[in-house]
């Protein structure tokens, strides 16, 4: 479809960007000095997916996550200071300390919720699909998964789901080649992941997900079409995680090299609006955000911990 | 068509697919007069499943769901036996503990029967990885329904047989071209959004064939050719074998819509009525397979009625052995939870 | 109006009656609209449509998850299980996702969600169609149990569990579907968390559940001809489980006896007299006994599942003992 | 005797295995979690590459893979990784390889090992806590390993291995730092065969796994105070030596249950149920069971620490179960 200006992402993705890659730098910070505990999976490097899918979204939209979360969150419009409260288990985090890194939620910017269990949000964004669709809403349902939930067996009865029902929802594959540590040659043969999605009848789309002029059309055009009935979509953006799986993953096989690849999703955004000329404004949205991180961090810091009370709370209704 | 065999081979094929129908008509009677649980018939595949399982070799596993009476009598297992599994009785197969729903032979190469639907997706893509791990040259074979399709089991396995390229058949069933619930001429089962069953496993470099599965000859190629792969380490072969589901088989319970079969069908076409014409002249494999064996000349009337009559007596006398066998002893129900231990 | 239906007939018109009542009610599970295998949604998809009465396809993880979403967007599903041993398909929608979003944000998510399982022994299904998981669930925080044994609570149970904010898993015995009762389906639901004293007794407490409370019925009225008073609890709820009325009865009888039909070994009934010889030790004065399904898998013959299913005989024997040991 | 870290001797149980049994194929590489250790199994994997298969994200397939493979001759060992993981492959855990010798009548065997690792690891959250092993235990046909030190476990998995049976392999990444002495010629051990690891005559207290150590730790702290405890640990859930915890119960007249599964229908459940019905007139105070509470494990580590089963609960629990008053 041709660019329209709603499909033409601008200077606020890019701060946007900024936001995420900073907010996981920090998380990483805090990690290693022992402020967070638990199994964390950062996604510095796919910041151009998170920014360019939950950009074109509503907020009465819902976006379902998987283990590697932030991101989805913070660009579908979370507030930093109660992610990071959540991550370093206090009382005002976003689950009062009773959900942590993979089980984030922010219902009010529709950023519903996040499953540590490979391919276990595909069947939530649906049902939340369903659920707009018997409203006779026009409200969208995103799942984000990355490679390693299409070998899963739920990724087949979901999409099977979505296109026999025509449901609102869009699949989006971050396809960072890697399921957890493994290549994704490891555990498929098929190249191009997408052909899943041909085989039930879903549009597909795959594309450089690194690149966000490319990821936001797509994704409005496929939430567009969803909106208007027509469907499911599935984007397989191909993406590329700066980190390894999880924070203190002794095998981690990523470095910073990659960025030299020209694969940095926010280098490259930068390149395609300056041109590499205005390096100021640049620099003043970097350290703007940076400082907003910083101090969201530092408020979580000195939030309190949880009550013994909480602990029996909010089992059942 | 016929397949290219002998003709004693051609004459076998028959008297199993006879006595697999005579199995279930009679069980169908059976059950009309007394309670026998729930059960499900394998009438109308007959043309799939006993040319394709002929094809396996002493060795070669396989891997069946709830609709298996059919598959075991095309591997040798014996009437009696089977019914008596059927009716709980000690000398069942399964000593009475699995039922219809389990019913498994392991000498006849049915190791266990899963009704779980998609349950013995896994199993029979785990016999072929033991094959290929052990250096042997058997095969698995997965014998499952369309609906199994629609169960995520299916598609971690057939990730799985495409990578590690192992000795696995796929051989699908779909007999939901009537089934309750079809999409008519939206979807080829009664619940799957692909337009093609074949699809699901060509997406995974799988080698795919859809066929008709009341053609004895094509369901007989495909199979072999199957076979010969993965004998020879060229990996797994999914095959759709397309049938029509009986008419009996509309209800739950299922009832003998069509009557008992009557062969004479197959040569005189004045005996078919206007109820379920079109099942006795074209839908039917066993009468289609009968007439074609006439047709060729191989042999007369007289020696299908005589495989008929021998047939049915043979499934008769399997009946009244399980009709007249004991119940197991009730200390039986607490054996076989363990294998014993070996310490 | 009272009137006398069969239990079945009593969850399908609580299922109408509560689509009627709530339009966010859905109906999901395989066949559902031609009635699903056993009729109880028999008629529901002609007045409700297929917006609200939605076949799947054979894909149970999917569908229960699929519940789970609708659910946390403000619907109220109500899943079938067409039998309760595929809820193993299920398992980490159940378990991981349904049953910890209220806990793991704290109160922000609610999955109002009714879990319809159909299960137990009978009719020659084999190991793999006649299972009892209710311990399994009972074991996971987050989920509400329930388990009717007579056609009122039945009906007053499934009402509950649909209007409830959590997920519900409400277990039926397909033993019972062609059982007979009286019920008023303008009565107010039973509530989840209650036993009911099926019959009031002095000597020994007798806690059933499910097609349990049949069978100790009845073997409480064989032994009320030798004098002896039984009283049995119909426990309704497995979780929570209503504490307070075992108690009251185990310190009035100081004798306990339980019957499930699922197997014993890390049953409901170990939780059951592990929680009364903590709380109510002192009372007991011989020891508790459970009477429940052999530690094998369910088997097929009609034969040996009469002998692997607990029956007045075998209650009675428990009670006896029980009365025994002074 | 050598002594050994507790992964050392997981890796050495797979290497025996591996080598003692042809047979012997490894499905899945995450036997070591993801603790630092577990790169360890690497040299493993390397050594054997045609024996070990590393399988994509798709429990319910590969370990109903597994059962195939043990039914075609192979005798699988298949790592879950994380406990939580074999709620996806349930339905062929407990609905087939439970249920295939016995529905078949005896004609087919099952042969394989599964393994996870279970329980509360510091951060795990709801999602990757899970101590599922009372569940297994309610469902016939699965035999039950918990071992809790290393000796113990190299001896247990060659039985596991040698095991017609599908066997349970339970884990905890809490054990895999800790030491043990190992002998130089390590037998396989019999299941169904506690073991004793202190004795005592105030108390019994049952726990396996992690919760050995814990429960051994609270002991110690018990002893200052005058009250002796004995600890049985089962090492194995299914079969279970209730013979050795009734005659223990004969002597101390009192039981705590010490189980890292939910209280509700958990592990403790069966043991205090076990033993109010065949040793109730031994009893002189009620069973008391230290457990995981009842509600999700939660993230935050107070909350975390609170629901858990810790050294002081023990303590705590001994306390009253032995007339003693809380505190000093």
């Amino acid at each position: 479809m041709p660019l329209t200006d709603s499909a033409q992402p601008d200077l606020e993705d890019l701060e946007m960007m900024w936001r995420v890659r900073a907010f996981e730098e920090k998380v990483s910070e805090l990690f290693a000095r022992g402020e967070i505990g638990g199994l964390l999976h950062l996604a510095m490097g796919q910041e151009a997916t998170a920014v360019g899918v939950c950009g074109a979204l509503q907020p009465s939209d819902r976006v379902f996550s998987g283990h590697r979360p932030h991101a989805h969150a913070i660009a579908k419009g979370a507030e930093i200071v109660r992610l990071f409260a959540e991550l370093v288990g206090r009382r005002t985090g976003y689950c009062g300390g009773k959900g942590g890194s993979m089980h984030l939620t922010a219902p009010e910017v529709g950023f519903v919720t996040a499953t540590g269990v490979v391919g276990g949000n595909l069947p939530l964004a649906l049902g939340a699909a369903l659920s707009s669709n018997r409203r006779g809403g026009s409200d969208v349902a995103v799942a984000f998964f990355g490679d390693g939930a299409v070998q899963t067996g739920l990724f087949h009865e979901c999409l099977n789901l979505a296109s026999l029902w025509q449901l609102p929802v869009l699949f989006v594959c971050e396809n960072n080649g890697f399921a957890e540590f493994s290549p994704i040659s490891a555990h498929t043969v098929v190249e191009r992941l997408a052909d899943h999605a041909d085989t039930y009848g879903i549009s597909t789309e795959t594309i450089d997900g690194n690149d966000l002029t490319l990821v936001r059309p797509a994704a409005v055009a496929a939430i567009e079409r969803a909106r208007g009935g027509g469907g499911p979509s599935f984007l397989e953006c191909l993406t590329h995680r700066l980190r390894g799986h999880y924070e203190g993953d002794p095998t981690r096989r990523r470095g910073p090299a990659a960025v030299d690849e020209g694969k940095d999703p926010i280098q490259r955004f930068v390149h395609f609006l300056y041109d590499g000329a205005k390096d100021a404004e640049l620099e003043e949205i970097e350290a703007r955000v940076r400082a907003e991180v910083e101090q969201a961090a530092e408020e979580a810091l000195s939030a309190p911990w949880p009550e013994r009370d909480d602990l029996l709370t909010n089992v059942v209704a | 068509m016929l397949p290219d065999l002998e003709p004693d081979a051609l004459v076998a094929l028959l008297e199993r697919m006879i006595v697999a129908r005579r199995f279930e008509e009679e069980l169908i009677e059976l059950a009309g007069d007394r309670d026998i649980g729930h059960f499900h018939v394998y009438i109308g595949q007959e043309s799939t499943g006993i040319p394709a399982l002929s094809l396996l070799e002493p060795g070669d596993l396989s891997f069946t769901n709830h609709r298996n009476h059919g598959h075991l009598i095309a591997r040798g297992a014996e009437p009696g036996p089977m019914y008596a599994e059927i009716l709980g009785r000690a000398t069942g197969y399964c000593q009475g503990k699995g039922g219809t729903l389990h019913l498994a032979s392991a000498e006849h190469g049915f190791p266990t029967t899963s009704s779980a639907t998609g349950g013995c997706i896994p199993p029979a893509v785990g016999a072929g990885m033991g094959f290929q791990r052990l250096g042997s040259n058997r095969v698995s074979v997965c014998l499952m329904g369309d609906g199994a399709l629609e169960e995520g089991a299916w598609h971690e396995s057939a990730n799985i047989a495409a990578m590690e390229q192992l000795p696995v058949i796929f051989l699908c069933e779909n007999n939901s071209l009537e089934a309750l619930g079809q999409r008519a001429g939206e979807y080829p089962s009664s619940t799957m959004a692909a337009t093609e069953l074949t699809d699901l496993a060509s997406v995974f470099g799988i080698e795919s064939v859809a066929i008709d599965g009341l053609d004895v000859r094509a369901v007989h190629e495909a199979m072999a050719r199957a076979v010969h792969r993965a004998r020879n380490g060229e990996g797994p072969t999914f095959i759709e074998a397309r049938t029509v589901r009986w008419p009996g088989n509309r209800p739950i319970w299922p009832e003998l819509a069509t009557g008992k079969t009557d062969l004479s069908m197959a040569w005189d076409i004045s005996l078919i009525g206007a109820d379920h014409a079109s099942w006795y002249r074209e839908l039917d494999g066993l009468l289609g397979f009968t007439r074609e064996l006439l047709t060729v000349g191989f042999f007369s009337r007289d020696i299908v009625i005589d495989i008929d009559e021998l047939a049915t007596e043979r499934v008769r006398e399997g009946l009244s052995f399980a009709l007249g066998s004991p119940y197991p002893e009730p200390e039986e129900a607490l054996k076989h939870v363990f294998a014993s231990r070996g310490n | 109006m009272a009137e006398t239906v069969r239990f079945i007939d009593a969850i399908s018109s609580v299922l109408r009656r509560e689509m009627e009542r709530d339009d966010d009610v859905l109906i999901l599970g395989e066949d559902v609209s031609y009635g699903g295998p056993f009729g109880a949604t028999a008629g529901l998809s002609q007045s409700f449509g297929s917006t609200r009465i939605i076949d799947t396809p054979i894909s149970e993880g999917a569908v229960m998850g699929l519940a789970v979403g609708a659910a946390l967007s403000g619907h109220r599903p109500v899943v079938e299980v067409m039998f309760a041993d595929f809820v193993t398909l299920a398992m980490d929608q159940l378990v991981n996702h349904a049953a910890k979003f209220r806990y793991m944000t704290d109160g922000q998510l609610s999955v109002p969600m009714t879990i319809r399982v159909q299960g137990g022994v009978g009719g020659s299904y084999g190991s793999q169609h006649s299972q009892s998981l209710e311990a399994w669930f009972l074991h996971v925080p987050g989920l509400k149990v329930v388990t009717p044994s007579s056609v009122k609570d039945a009906a007053g149970l499934l009402a509950s569990a649909i209007r409830d904010d959590d997920p519900v898993v409400y277990l039926e015995h397909r033993g019972l579907y062609w059982t007979k009762g009286l019920v008023d389906l303008d009565d107010a639901p039973t509530p989840i968390g209650s036993a009911a004293v099926a019959r009031s007794g002095s000597d020994v407490t007798v806690v059933a559940v499910s097609r349990m409370v049949d069978v100790a019925l009845l073997a409480s009225q064989k032994l009320a001809l030798d004098g002896i008073e039984v009283e049995v609890l119909d426990l309704r709820s497995v979780a929570p489980i209503d504490w307070a009325t075992i108690d009251e009865s185990v310190r009035r009888t100081r004798r306990l006896v339980v019957v499930h039909e699922a197997v014993v070994t890390g049953g409901l009934g170990a939780e059951l007299v592990a929680g009364v010889s903590a709380t109510a030790f002192e009372a007991l004065i011989s020891p508790a006994v459970r009477v429940g399904g052999p530690s094998t898998p369910v088997p097929a013959s009609p034969f040996l599942e009469r002998l692997y299913t607990p029956d007045a005989e075998d209650v009675i024997a428990a009670v006896l003992e029980t009365l025994s040991e002074l | 005797m050598r002594k050994m870290l507790y992964a050392e001797a997981v890796v050495e149980a797979l290497r025996r295995s591996v080598q003692g049994d042809d047979r012997v194929h490894l499905m899945g590489q995450y036997f070591l979690g993801l603790t630092p250790h577990r790169t360890m199994v690497g040299d493993l994997f390397r050594q054997y590459p045609d024996r070990v298969y590393f399988p994509p994200i798709a429990e319910l397939g590969y370990v109903g893979a597994g059962i195939g493979a043990a039914i075609a001759g192979l005798r699988p060992i298949v790592d879950c990784a994380t406990a939580s993981f074999t709620f996806q492959a349930f339905a062929q855990i407990l609905n087939e390889a439970a249920n295939i010798h016995y529905m078949s009548g005896g004609q087919t065997s099952v042969p394989m090992v599964i393994h996870y690792n279970h329980g509360v690891r510091g951060g795990g959250a709801a999602q990757h806590s899970h101590s599922p092993q009372a569940m297994m235990w309610n469902t016939p046909g699965l035999e039950i390993v918990t071992p809790s030190n290393p000796a113990d476990l190299i001896g247990l998995v060659l039985t596991a291995v040698a095991s017609d049976n599908p066997t349970i392999w339970v884990d905890h990444v809490r054990l895999f730092d800790t030491e043990g002495e190992v002998p130089e010629d390590i037998e396989p051990i019999p299941f169904g065969r506690g073991s004793i690891r202190r004795e005592g005559t105030d108390l019994t207290v049952f726990a396996s796994s992690w919760m050995v150590h814990r429960s051994l730790e609270a002991a110690q702290i018990l002893a200052t105070e005058g009250i002796s405890v004995e600890i049985i640990d089962p090492r194995t859930l299914v079969p279970l030596d209730e013979e050795m915890i009734l005659r223990s119960v004969a002597k101390t007249g009192r039981l705590l249950v010490v189980d890292e599964c939910h209280l509700r229908c958990g592990i403790g459940s069966e043991i205090a149920a076990t033993v109010a019905e065949h040793a109730h007139s031994d009893l002189v105070a009620p069973i008391r069971r230290v457990a995981t509470l009842d509600v999700p494990v939660p993230f935050s580590p107070p909350l975390e620490e609170y629901v858990e089963p810790t050294t002081a609960k023990i303590v705590d629990a001994a306390r009253s179960l032995t007339g003693v008053q809380s505190g000093d």
